[in-house]
């Protein structure tokens, strides 16, 4: 049986990788990985805290499979948005001061 | 009875507001003045005939207040009655008088409804049995000699002479608001009777008499505040007549003598007293001789009279109460009034007060003339005139308290009332002389007037000569019609009143109690006094006062320079407040300014920290989520 | 599941708008073409929304409405409650006994605000009948579904229990909001939605990363007292702790241990996560470019139903850590101290009107987090209170701003557009007056003032002075932002300029459906100027409507407050 | 009854005003007309001690408490019935330029309503609320309707800084009335007052006292907090001038007496010594000011200042007397601020500026019925005898030299002989303003528009002015008919006896 501090220490050195990605790249994708570590590195926790004995309602794998599916989503709903910033800008650079200024045309276009 | 008492208080008060009203009508405003006055007189003379000696005649009722007592009584007894049936007198011989004095003036109705004012401040202090009225009196009197001083606020010297007045008086009342609050803290009351009573903490006696005096040095003009009554010679001279005869400096007397049984017990407040009115009582003397205005040195001598009076206060023993100052208070409120009255009259016929102008002009004017004499001849002591009977009173309450274990504070008093008496002498002969001798007698001996001084230069007002500059114009300019029969009428019945009203005084405790010896030192004094200035002055053709060496004269003209240094402690107070008002802006209201500026900064600085990078934001995020973590676990309990 | 009873009535707040949401789906199915019909289901569906929460709301203080409950408990007041498994089944495997769906007042009056604001949101965003581009497509339905889905999520979020329900209801709520923002058309919504995506991505790491903590420190997936006072958890190695039924009072105070700490940092790092959707500093830097990025009713809905939502989700934890004394409170005092100085001091220099609202917004989540230094029934409840102070009041600032922009296309973001308003539209301008002065804390929007009496309330009851005095100082800032605002909308501007919005000759510009394009420059709905026959833009509606609450509750604070029990 | 009445009266007038659009008479006449019957309302209420009392948030415990006892009952008529002469004086003349009459109106009776509120709550959390009401009325007023004489930055200025400060004040209060309320269980005044503090430790009292005396300090103004006022004066048109000065000043010295003595007397004693110094400190300072200022409504703010230090120190002393001269000072100031305002806000109608450098014509005979006002005005300013101000300031230094026996003796006295100076430099600047603008210093050298009289005051304004003068003789010469109202009400006060109405 593998003792439980050492998942625990694979998942914080997940979660600083992926804190290092999201704080160090600038391409969209880039740091959407980044976030995508720091949630595995959840999964693995919730994972290794549901394998305990006297977990309730096998807590743990369930969550886990729940943090899996909205973060499916959220990548989703993240890889459209990019998709159109690259449309509208041609990069997918973070770091770029992005393009604010608007129209008049468009004011009260809801 | 207390019906009359506070008729006496509130008709004049009465008076001024209705004189107020009708101030246009100028017939109806001097009918108003001039008969409310003549009815306070005669309810004045019943008071004082048939006095019934009652402390708590009530007024608007005690003041509801918590630990403090504030009945508001008046106080009626011999000496009230008496002292407001003179001062009725004076001012309804003022009101006469002004109506024939000010015919011309635009503002005659103003004036008159301040009088009445003014004489209901001085009657309220008169009558007052609590020290609240006493303070409202004595402020009212202030505010009124502001008005009265500035009638002819077109001059500037009229301004400025009437601001100095107030100003001065009022920071002397710093100390009588000071000592009124002490002394009715020690009785928990502000009735007179009470505060007389009351036992209790010595100190705050010291604070609250030394506070009184000190505000009486500032309305009755002892040094070193006296310099502004000089100046208050702008006033038309009814308004000098009025405040110097019986009412507002004559009123310290009043207020001390009211406190004398508190005095008694203080020395150092008699000290301190006994110190101011000898000191000036001698350098108001000596200044009187040297002046070269008629007015002004009337006001001179009304310095140096009023620190007689109180002197007497200052030395008198215990047992002798106050008579002594009342009675020379009464004395002099006559002769004063006489002599200003007088001098009004003069400066009409000789066009200024001048000495220039009025030299030699009493000669050919009958009643002035005696009129004139019988002041001057009371204000020297000369028997039998009251001026005699009081002055000599007074020293012989002195010379009592020093033989009676006064101390040194009763034998400064006696010396310098000694001194007083010679120079006061001195100076009455001069001005005798001068205004009796005729110019013919004169004309061979260059003219000594020292030179007119351009007004800027100093600044000030003690341009001596221009005293009374609105007579020169109000005569020169329209001619001035000839005396009435009432106005002159007033003047005699003054003199006449100097002459017997020592039957007045002997109504009064102490009132005349004249010591064969001391009479007959001061009489002494007196003669030698005026022989000398005889002398000096080749028979009046020569101004004694021209023998003192210019660089001595003019400086006493001037009060030796005291003006500029009020003048210095004002521009003093003007830079505190320039500083106050740069600190206001710079310091004081930096604070908010800064916080307005540091919040601007902030947002500039912020905005350049937004500008809107998701990178940045993220930072700032992982900053935040380190920074929580930190102060959310060691912050655990 | 043995005993899991469901109690569909006590679940038709969050039903309702599923169900609308459906609805749109087959309608657009059905006809593409629609563009006011998935409106006005959604209008509808809101408005369900609202009154069922009604029923729980009527119930009164202390009751809750409990349904999912796990064991045979009896719902406390679930009307049709679960007939089958009354009461006789202990603790299975030793399940705590606990419900899934807790809707007590606090929940259900933050179900009701959320509702009400979405209602508005909606009409503030009815579309124009006519089109304005030939090739836009009809992104109606979409914006529906997406609205409606946000709203059901904010509802469910304030009544969950346990971390799955609160994680997925929680997402429910920002995801679909991003993708409105991305939708709104202009173009630095791209960057708004960009940002805000990335923020929404990085905090969800955060709140996942928190649930597995909290998870790993309490062995238990409810978000309950009892969990957390169960956290001897999975490190400590004493499990079933959990199963001791703890009913100590709040202030019972666990010894500190391993799972303390870890649960504290849980609480950390939740509170970090809720934070940006609080846009609570520093976790605010999204909020000013998504703010106006996106249209003005979409940045409505941002300052309301997600800040609702976010709420909601921070007092379902912060309830349940309560009984462990005092977490994370000095955190939350720091960030309520920050971001209502930043926000405050970044607002004071905006003249776009929907960036000033932006920070203010900011501000504003200072103020809603201030009270829970207190975290106690007092605490909680106050924030509930000043958050739906700040909603109403925003409600009614952001619909004038949408109104003004709708009767003067391209006028209406800058502040000094507003130069006048009191003359055009007296109405219009007394309801931003009164909404400004609500949200400065003054009379005679009172209850801006009663908000901020509530919200100081805990603050000094704990002790807070220094918190109790920056809340002060930033109360002026406050004040000075709203007053820029307000002096425009008081000033009087040349005559000729008034007479442009005026005029009743813009008005009959009616489109081919009725409708007319110009709403007029006497918006006001109460405004008898308007003939009865026309129809009125539904957005006025809106305003009418967010208006009429706040002067409801500026007059009877009473109602607003006694809602929370 | 009445007592609601006569608050709701001037709101729905205000409300009915400023829906008014555009000119019209309609305003003009519900203006006058709602105030004229608030005042006659607030003479039955105060009369007949009206009370009412029904819950309001019951949330918070606070409760619709509004009540009139001996310490409000002045300032309820005072109110009432200067709102009327500043809507007669204001109907009377053209509207100042920045607005429409209506709002004009609107502000000035939203005012009153605050002011009315705000005197006569009963429930410490209600008066926070009612404390407010007024801000944003009269920021309008200055804001808009302001000297137009001046840059708009400068108007923006004196307004924003007239709000923020207050805000500023009035939210520390809150912290300092949460910290009582929650500490006490209550938020009404009248069980507050009657606990007298009991059941507070003494450094808790402390606490809230500090917070009661710096948010108060600010409306009233203290030293330093002042630099509000002088701004706020010099824009503010002639009916924000005289509402400010006369009514919202006094709200400060009015909490100060209704807050925090009668709630938390340890802090209030121990902190006595900062206060009586601050209050010296104001009297000072504004006297020194008003002797070099050169703009004449910035001098009568500053003199506020001074006159509203005579308040703080009449407080600090503790004792009844103490509190009957505060509470007379208060009035008193009202009354001849009010004055002062009305004739030189019309002054300034005709001059343009009031810069007293500018040489002018005399008033005395030019315009002598401004001269009358101005004199007695000044009079009453620099504590005359035999006007109203003279009793409130004599009193005051009588109750600091005697103060309660709590209090640090000897600190007081010095501040009382400070105080007497403050006296002399009134008497200064009251009389250098008299000796330039009655009597004319300088006039000789006016020239154009400046050496033209002004049209002397006609009419209502003369008749609200005559009014003031009067009220000024008569309560200086009369002084029961304020005290009498407020002995009882000081003597519950302080004794923890609670006010019974």
């Amino acid at each position: 049986m593998i003792h439980l501090s050492l998942p625990a220490a694979l998942a914080a050195l997940l979660a600083g990788i992926g804190v290092y990605g999201v704080l160090a790249r600038r391409n969209a994708v880039l740091v959407l990985i980044g976030v995508e570590l720091v949630l595995n590195a959840a999964n693995l926790l919730l994972v290794t805290a549901g394998s305990r004995p006297g977990t309730q309602l096998s807590a743990g794998p369930v969550l886990t499979l729940f943090v899996i599916t909205i973060a499916a989503a959220e990548i989703t709903v993240a890889l459209a948005i990019i998709l159109v910033m690259f449309r509208k800008a041609g990069h997918i650079d973070l770091t770029a001061v992005p393009d604010l200024t608007d129209d008049p045309a468009d004011e009260g276009v809801s | 009875m207390s019906w009359i008492v506070r008729m006496i208080v509130v008709l004049p008060a009465l008076a001024a507001l209705v004189g107020l009203l009708c101030r246009r009508q100028r017939l109806l405003a001097a009918g108003v003045a001039i008969s409310v006055s003549s009815y306070v007189a005669v309810l004045a003379l019943i008071q004082w005939v048939a006095p019934s000696r009652s402390a708590d005649i009530d007024t608007i009722g005690a003041l509801p207040l918590g630990d403090l007592s504030v009945p508001l009584h008046l106080l009626s007894d011999r000496v009230s009655g008496l002292v407001s049936f003179v001062v009725a007198l004076v001012v309804l011989g003022i009101q006469v008088f002004t109506a024939w004095y000010l015919r011309d003036d635009a503002r005659y109705g103003q004036f008159a409804a301040t009088v009445s004012l003014f004489a209901a401040g001085m009657l309220l202090l008169v009558q007052a049995g609590d020290l609240v009225p006493v303070l409202v009196g004595w402020e009212i009197m202030g505010w009124c000699s502001w008005l009265l001083i500035g009638h002819d606020s077109e001059r500037h010297a009229a301004r400025r002479a009437a601001y100095k007045a107030f100003l001065v008086t009022r920071v002397a009342d710093i100390g009588m608001v000071v000592g009124i609050v002490a002394l009715s803290v020690r009785a928990r009351s502000t009735d007179l009777m009470a505060v007389l009573t009351a036992t209790g903490s010595s100190t705050l006696l010291t604070v609250g008499l030394v506070g009184v005096v000190v505000g009486v040095a500032g309305k009755s003009g002892l040094v070193p505040f006296h310099d502004w009554l000089p100046d208050a010679m702008e006033g038309p001279t009814p308004a000098s007549a009025l405040i110097h005869a019986a009412t507002m400096v004559a009123a310290g007397t009043y207020v001390v003598a009211r406190l004398f049984a508190l005095y008694a017990e203080d020395d150092a407040a008699r000290t301190l007293l006994a110190v101011l009115a000898a000191v000036t009582m001698v350098y108001a003397a000596l200044l009187a001789l040297a002046q070269t205005d008629l007015k002004r040195m009337l006001a001179y001598s009304t310095l140096s009279q009023i620190a007689i009076m109180l002197s007497a206060l200052a030395a008198a023993p215990a047992e002798l109460g106050p008579g002594a100052g009342i009675s020379h208070l009464l004395g002099h409120a006559f002769f004063k009034a006489l002599l200003f009255l007088g001098a009004g009259w003069l400066s009409v016929l000789a066009g200024g007060t001048a000495i220039a102008a009025v030299r030699g002009r009493l000669r050919p004017t009958g009643a002035l003339r005696w009129s004139m004499g019988i002041g001057l001849a009371a204000l020297a002591g000369v028997p039998p005139l009251v001026g005699f009977f009081s002055k000599d009173t007074v020293i012989d309450a002195a010379l009592e308290g020093a033989t009676g274990g006064g101390g040194f504070r009763a034998w400064l008093v006696v010396v310098a009332l000694f001194v007083t008496v010679v120079l006061t002498a001195a100076y009455c002969a001069r001005a005798w002389l001068l205004l009796d001798t005729p110019v013919a007698a004169t004309s061979a001996l260059p003219d000594s007037e020292p030179a007119l001084v351009a007004a800027e230069e100093v600044a000030v007002v003690t341009t001596a000569d221009s005293a009374d500059d609105a007579e020169v114009e109000r005569v020169h300019a329209h001619g001035h019609a000839a005396i009435t029969l009432p106005a002159a009428l007033v003047v005699s019945v003054l003199a006449a009143l100097t002459v017997v009203g020592t039957l007045f005084l002997t109504s009064l405790s102490g009132g005349v109690h004249v010591g064969v010896l001391s009479a007959l030192l001061s009489l002494l004094l007196v003669a030698g006094g005026a022989y000398a200035v005889w002398f000096l002055s080749d028979r009046g053709r020569v101004d004694v006062a021209d023998l003192v060496p210019d660089r001595l004269r003019e400086p006493a003209v001037r009060g030796f320079g005291v003006d500029t240094a009020y003048v210095g402690v004002g521009r003093a107070v003007t830079a505190l407040a320039r500083v106050v008002v740069a600190l206001d802006r710079d310091v004081v209201d930096a604070y908010p300014r800064a916080t307005a500026v540091v919040a601007r900064a902030a947002g500039r600085a912020g905005e350049r920290g937004h500008r809107g990078v998701p990178s940045l934001s993220l930072l700032s995020l992982l900053v935040g989520v380190v920074l929580v973590a930190v102060l959310g676990v060691t912050a655990w309990r | 599941m043995k005993g899991l009873a469901i109690d569909y009535a006590v679940l038709l707040p969050a039903l309702v708008p599923v169900a609308g949401l459906v609805l749109v789906l087959v309608a657009d199915l059905v006809n593409p073409r629609l563009r006011r019909v998935p409106y006005a289901i959604a209008a509808l569906a809101a408005l369900g929304a609202a009154a069922a929460t009604v029923p729980g709301l009527a119930l009164g203080g202390g009751s809750t409405r409990e349904t999912f409950c796990l064991t045979g408990r009896n719902p406390a007041a679930g009307a049709a409650s679960a007939t089958g498994a009354t009461g006789s089944l202990p603790g299975v495997d030793g399940l705590p006994q606990v419900c899934l769906w807790q809707a007590d007042a606090l929940a259900g009056t933050l179900q009701l605000a959320a509702a009400v604001s979405a209602i508005v949101c909606i009409a503030l965003a009815w579309p124009r009948t006519r089109r304005q581009r030939p090739d836009d497509s009809t992104r109606e339905p979409v914006e529906a579904v997406l609205l409606l889905a946000a709203l059901s999520g904010t509802v469910v979020v304030a009544a969950s229990r346990d971390v799955g329900t609160w994680l997925v209801a929680l997402e429910l709520a920002t995801l679909p909001v991003i993708a409105l923002v991305a939708l709104s058309g202009r173009r630095s919504a791209v960057a708004g939605a960009t940002q805000l995506l990335v923020t929404s991505l990085v905090s969800f790491a955060l709140l996942v990363l928190g649930v597995a903590l909290w998870f790993a420190g309490t062995g238990s997936p409810f978000l309950t007292p009892d969990a957390a006072l169960s956290s001897g958890g999975a490190f400590s190695g004493v499990p079933g702790t959990a199963s001791v039924t703890v009913t100590q009072a709040a202030g019972a105070v666990v010894q500190p241990s391993v799972s303390g700490g870890v649960v504290a940092l849980a609480t950390v790092l939740v509170v970090a996560g809720v934070g940006f959707k609080l846009s609570l500093v520093p976790f605010h830097a999204w909020t000013p470019t998504a703010y106006a990025g996106s249209s003005v009713p979409i940045a409505t809905f941002l300052a309301t139903v997600s800040k609702v939502a976010a709420l909601a989700a921070l007092l379902v934890v912060l309830r349940a850590v309560a009984v462990l004394g005092t977490p994370a409170v000095l955190a939350i005092a720091v960030l309520a101290a920050l971001s209502m100085t930043l926000g405050n001091v970044m607002a004071l220099r905006q003249h776009d009107v929907v960036r000033l609202l932006a920070w203010s917004t900011v501000a504003q989540a200072g103020w809603v987090v201030l009270p829970l230094v207190s975290i106690s029934a007092l605490g909680v409840g106050a924030s509930a209170t000043y958050l739906l102070t700040y909603v109403v009041a925003t409600l009614v600032a952001f619909a004038v701003v949408a109104v003004t922009l709708r009767d003067r296309p391209g006028r209406g973001r800058s502040i000094a557009d507003y130069e006048g308003l009191w003359q055009r539209s007296p109405w219009r301008a007394g309801a931003l007056v009164l909404a400004l002065t609500s949200l400065a804390g003054l009379p005679p929007g009172v209850i801006g003032l009663v908000g901020k009496v509530t919200a100081l309330r805990p603050v000094v009851a704990e002790g807070w002075v220094w918190l109790a005095v920056v809340a002060a100082v930033n109360a002026v800032i406050g004040v000075a932002v709203y007053l820029r605002w307000l002096r425009a909308v008081i000033t009087e501007r040349e005559v000729a300029e008034v007479g442009q919005g005026v005029g009743p000759e813009l008005g009959p510009g009616v489109g081919p459906e009725g409708a007319p394009t110009q709403p007029g420059g006497e918006s006001g709905g109460e405004s008898a100027a308007l003939p009865a026959t026309r129809a009125r833009p539904v957005a006025v509606v809106g305003l009418v409507l967010a208006s009429a609450v706040l002067v409801v509750v500026s007059v009877q604070p009473d109602l607003l407050l006694r809602l929370l029990g | 009854m009445a007592l609601t009445l006569m608050l709701l009266l001037p709101l729905l007038g205000a409300i009915a005003c400023i829906a008014i659009p555009g000119e019209s008479r309609v305003e003009r006449v519900i203006a006058l007309g709602s105030t004229v019957v608030t005042a006659l309302l607030a003479v039955v209420v105060v009369w007949g001690r009206h009370e009412v009392d029904v819950p309001w948030i019951r949330s918070l415990g606070v409760r619709w408490h509004f009540g009139v006892d001996g310490i409000s009952a002045a300032l309820v008529l005072l109110t009432a019935l200067l709102t009327v002469a500043v809507v007669a004086h204001a109907l009377s003349g053209p509207i100042p330029r920045g607005g429409t009459g209506s709002t004009f109106l609107g502000c000035i009776l939203l005012v009153e309503t605050g002011a009315l509120a705000t005197f006569m709550a009963r429930d410490a959390i209600l008066f926070f609320i009612a404390f407010e009401v007024v801000l944003v009325p009269m920021w309008v007023l200055v804001r808009r309707f302001g000297d137009d004489h001046v840059p708009d930055e400068t108007r923006a200025d004196a307004a924003g800084r007239f709000v923020l400060f207050t805000v500023l004040g009035s939210t520390l209060m809150l912290v300092g009335i949460l910290f009582l309320v929650l500490h006490q269980g209550t938020s009404d005044l009248t069980v507050l007052a009657a606990r007298h503090g009991a059941g507070l430790s003494h450094s808790l009292q402390v606490s809230i006292a500090a917070l009661l005396l710096v948010g108060l300090g600010i409306k009233v103004p203290l030293w330093p907090l002042h630099t509000w006022l002088p701004s706020a004066h010099t824009i503010a048109p002639t009916a924000g001038s005289v509402l400010l000065a006369a009514v919202l000043l006094k709200m400060g010295t009015y909490g100060i007496v209704r807050l925090a003595v009668a709630t938390v007397p340890y802090g209030v004693a121990q902190l006595s010594p900062v206060l009586a110094l601050l209050g010296v400190a104001g009297i000072l300072w504004g006297g020194l000011a008003c002797l070099v200022e050169r703009d004449l409504k910035r001098l009568i703010a500053y003199s506020s200042v001074a006159h509203m230090g005579f308040v703080a120190l009449a407080i600090a002393s503790g004792s009844e007397t103490g509190l009957q001269a505060a509470l007379y000072g208060n009035i008193a100031h009202g009354v001849v601020a009010a004055l002062l305002f009305f004739v030189v806000g019309d002054l300034k109608e005709q001059w343009g500026s009031t810069d007293l450098h500018v040489a002018r014509a005399a008033l005395r005979d030019k315009a002598p019925r401004f001269g009358l006002a101005l004199v007695v005005g000044l009079a009453a300013a620099l504590g005359l005898p035999g006007l109203v101000s003279f009793w409130g300031e004599f009193l005051a230094l009588y109750a600091a030299w005697s103060p309660a026996p709590d209090r640090p003796v000897a600190l007081l006295r010095v501040c009382v002989v400070l105080g007497a100076v403050g006296l002399a430099l009134a008497a200064a600047y009251s009389l250098r303003v008299a000796r330039i603008v009655w009597a004319g210093e300088g006039s000789d050298t006016a020239h154009g528009v400046a050496a033209e009289p002004v049209a002397d005051a006609h009419g209502a304004r003369w008749g609200v002015v005559l009014t003031l003068v009067v009220v000024i003789v008569a309560l200086g010469v009369l002084p029961h008919l304020l005290l009498g109202l407020s002995h009882t009400a000081t003597t519950g006060l302080l004794s923890g006896l609670g006010v019974t109405p």
